[in-house]
């Protein structure tokens, strides 16, 4: 059931120590302000679940968050590395990470399975391939009709699930519109979870008999941050900031050079900082 | 007209499609090349990208496979559960596009790692929509450019198939799709030979000599019989081009 | 890809005597006109698959047009029986009707696999229930990581899949809006599609990003044909006429009355009768 | 204040809902039901219809699940797949109403078929989305009028389990579950014993005695220790009842 709160309050209700976490927004909607709490709060030994790690997990990588990262791509997009990854992968630092490596097809797909009740999702996928080598969760079933063997994947249910969305009503419906990756069905396979939204309206309005809304008691938490999906977007308010993600490619490079633009931005910054970005980049 | 090399190969890349396809479209020289053949010679050609934007006319293109100009200007926008499920493995895919770090002879691909997966040397990006791309479109065009980092002889990783670690896997394990019909690269045009598989040189680039190809592949590739010169770019398409590029630089920028 | 063309060249093209044919709508949207068009053809030996047979195949199996119903309620919503269906069950007038019986779940699955191009859908369902001891077609399988078994149905592939929408735009890519169905799956699950519309425009303008369309290369036949859903409704353009929905329980009731409403009706009619409906009941 | 024992029966399914139950409506009584404890004492109660719509508050009761004032009148409306996958089997549904042609003492429905299924007597319409709202809602509410032909000892077909034939197959079965909680009928209440099961008279409708109920019911029906009578509809709550049926008589005649 809906509940109005501070996101501050929102993250230390929701996200404890150890818990698997994904938080989604393809591309649109991701939702920074949410990871930058979670790393002020310091929380530890995370399972990171998200088709694109980006930037979000690059940070909280980065800060120690995480023990483990299930994903799918993990790079910067249109630029290259997500350097603090590839750093805590390839030299431990600052801690290891293990990783539960799927294709999008698999994680679209366990996503799904999650938001169906379902124990595992089916799909025509991994074939010649050498990933199903590397991730024993990559399984299979036999068709009962046909004969045909096909992958499996243990569908995704978070103890967490966190999204960013465009608004709210104050009964608590939610209305994400454009892109919408995976969020519903986070929302609906994950055991709590926390919408940080643009704006709460008296009368949600969405456009079309079909939009995808998320009723008030399929959400936990619900948040008002402004701008808190920058340096990604929310369509209709603010532009995908595409230098930052440019700029974040020299910025995550050096270890030092990471720490300090953390606690300058991150460390020694509230939620309220994200409403600048909102303006700046105005649609 | 003056053109770099990676300019032909997005303008090659662009000439293979056609009005009636719908073409996956990865992020790169892929997103230039389609997004040159729908302000080209392919007017209707229908651009899916993974974020679930189908129908796609961008006027600058994406640094992302999810930016908002790629929602505002689609058909309609779908869940990307839906994207994966009803419209790549539905089958409604006529050509894919792949990029990667490394290839083989078979175009099977590695984006995955360099060294060992557990401990690697260097960690690349992984799969993405890569692997069932790889199986589910029509057919796949790959575009890569040449060097010997790149176009190994074994790679030490297949993070999508092209046609197997032999040439006779797709078949084998009865995947219907045509798989790897292009590879074009920054030198030459790469299709696979119909009994082999194997990626066989059937058009060089301008200016670009069999030594040079040579040098900056780790196997030693084979030409078709009637292998010929690449048409080097007209001044439309590099034009067109361009000015995309340029659009595209100022906005990201910004 | 899509082809405009008239209602009897569309059905002329795409249905066959011994074809599977799934013709969805969920209440709304029915496509009643293509059915009155395939009785009109004299069009027989069709499996007909649809969630609730609701008076369109009520009249198609009067007619004689189906050896075989996949259905999951066969009946006249809030009204009662589905009369002619049931005496070709229970009598085999005007022929013998083999069922194919699934839940709605299952069905809805099954055009959702098929959509999917998936040979099967997996559900928790059909617990402690008798329709697996009389539908062969209910198998099951086992999940690869709980153990859990759970039921399967076969994924829909009709040989013609056929819907009503709201409008279609002169390239031929399809809105529908308000309560859609079935009806993306049927067009993507089978292998030619006939779609009727309301009305063509210039600029589909849906109404938001999210907005349920089926591109032009996803559909087969456009057909133009006002009303064409009559007494199912068009959302935005007339309602559903319940009064005929409840008028049908006596007219389909006796054979002579129903033929002799088919007749007149149906027979000696074309698809331009269609519109009065349109206009009599509009919103 | 007068009232017929089917509209008792309607105001009694329309108390058990609450203010935040999100209710799984079935059309016919569950629909009055529900539409009524909407108008009454629950205003915030979530009605869904399998037709897709989510949240809806019409104004008059719908003769199909798919009429158009169930879609204008809700907060969202999905797809019927996603609608049985994400909302009915993802366990987001509180209450699912069910009706039947026959029901036995375990609560068992059959809604499929009098006689041999393969050679029948009587053609029911057949389960729709009743054997998945069974096992996949947290409780099941029956409403079902009263009579020797309705209530049997032993059902031709099961089309929906209610707790199995015994009493004991969800609990072997491992369906977590609740099942029919209640099974309304428009003599009395009633409610599933503790141990076994069993469907047990709770509160007996006004007016109506013991021996008629004995006559309207195919088993020797048990009684809970604590039976009592069901207090009358009140003024109100006929009165919000008539009103939306008379609205919808006129409605539908349209």
């Amino acid at each position: 059931m809906a509940k109005f709160m501070g996101l501050a309050e929102a993250i230390a209700q929701n996200v404890r120590d150890g818990d698997t976490v994904a938080m989604e927004g393809f591309t649109h909607l991701i939702p920074f302000a949410a990871g930058h709490e979670i790393i002020r709060q310091g929380r530890k030994h995370l399972t990171l679940i998200r088709m694109t790690p980006d930037l979000i997990y690059d940070q909280m990588i980065g800060m120690g968050c995480a023990d483990k990262l299930v994903f799918s791509w993990g790079g910067n997009p249109g630029v290259g590395s997500t350097h603090r990854m590839r750093d805590a992968v390839e030299n431990g630092w600052p801690n290891a990470l293990a990783l539960e490596e799927h294709s999008h097809a698999a994680m679209a797909n366990a996503y799904e399975a999650g938001a169906a009740n379902l124990p595992f999702a089916v799909l025509r996928g991994y074939l010649g391939v050498d990933l199903p080598k590397v991730n024993p969760k990559i399984k299979s079933v036999t068709c009962p009709y046909t004969g045909e063997v096909l992958a499996t994947v243990p569908a995704h249910r978070p103890d967490v699930g966190i999204i960013h969305a465009q608004r709210a009503d104050r009964e608590g419906n939610v209305l994400i519109e454009g892109i919408t990756g995976c969020q519903k069905e986070v929302v609906l396979a994950s055991k709590r979870t926390i919408v940080t939204v643009e704006e709460i309206v008296d009368k949600l309005n969405p456009p079309s008999f079909n939009s995808v809304v998320l009723p008030h008691w399929t959400v936990g938490a619900i948040s008002h941050v402004v701008g808190g999906a920058h340096p990604s977007y929310a369509q209709g308010y603010y532009k995908r900031d595409n230098s930052f993600y440019i700029a974040w490619d020299k910025i995550s490079r050096d270890r030092d050079t990471f720490l300090a633009w953390m606690k300058d931005n991150v460390l020694d910054k509230t939620p309220e900082a994200f409403a600048a970005h909102a303006k700046k980049g105005s649609v | 007209m003056d053109f770099t090399r990676n300019e032909m190969m997005t303008i090659v890349a662009a000439r293979a499609l056609k009005n009636d396809d719908v073409c996956f479209v990865g992020i790169g020289a892929p997103s230039a090349a389609c997004n040159l053949a729908r302000l080209t010679h392919a007017p209707q050609i229908t651009l899916i990208y993974e974020s679930g934007t189908i129908g796609t006319r961008p006027n600058v293109l994406p640094l992302s496979i999810g930016d908002g100009e790629l929602c505002e200007t689609a058909l309609t926008t779908v869940s990307v559960p839906e994207m994966f499920r009803y419209w790549l493995q539905g089958g409604r895919i006529t050509v894919g596009f792949l990029g990667g770090a490394q290839i083989d002879k078979f175009a099977n691909i590695n984006t995955t790692v360099v060294g060992d997966y557990a401990k690697p040397k260097v960690r690349l990006p992984g799969g993405g929509g890569a692997p069932e791309i790889a199986t589910n479109c029509g057919e796949i065009f790959i575009t890569m450019a040449m060097g010997k980092r790149a176009f190994l002889d074994k790679l030490p990783f297949i993070t999508s198939m092209g046609h197997g670690p032999t040439g006779a896997e797709r078949r084998s394990m009865g995947v219907k799709s045509q798989g790897p019909t292009r590879l074009i690269t920054d030198m030459c045009v790469f299709e696979p030979d119909a009994e082999t598989k194997e990626m066989t040189i059937v058009s060089i680039h301008p200016g670009v000599t069999r030594e040079e190809i040579a040098e900056n592949c780790g196997w030693t590739p084979r030409y078709a019989a009637t292998c010929s010169e690449t048409p080097a770019p007209t001044a439309q398409e590099l034009e067109v081009l361009r000015d995309i590029q340029a659009r595209t630089k100022a906005a990201h920028a910004a």
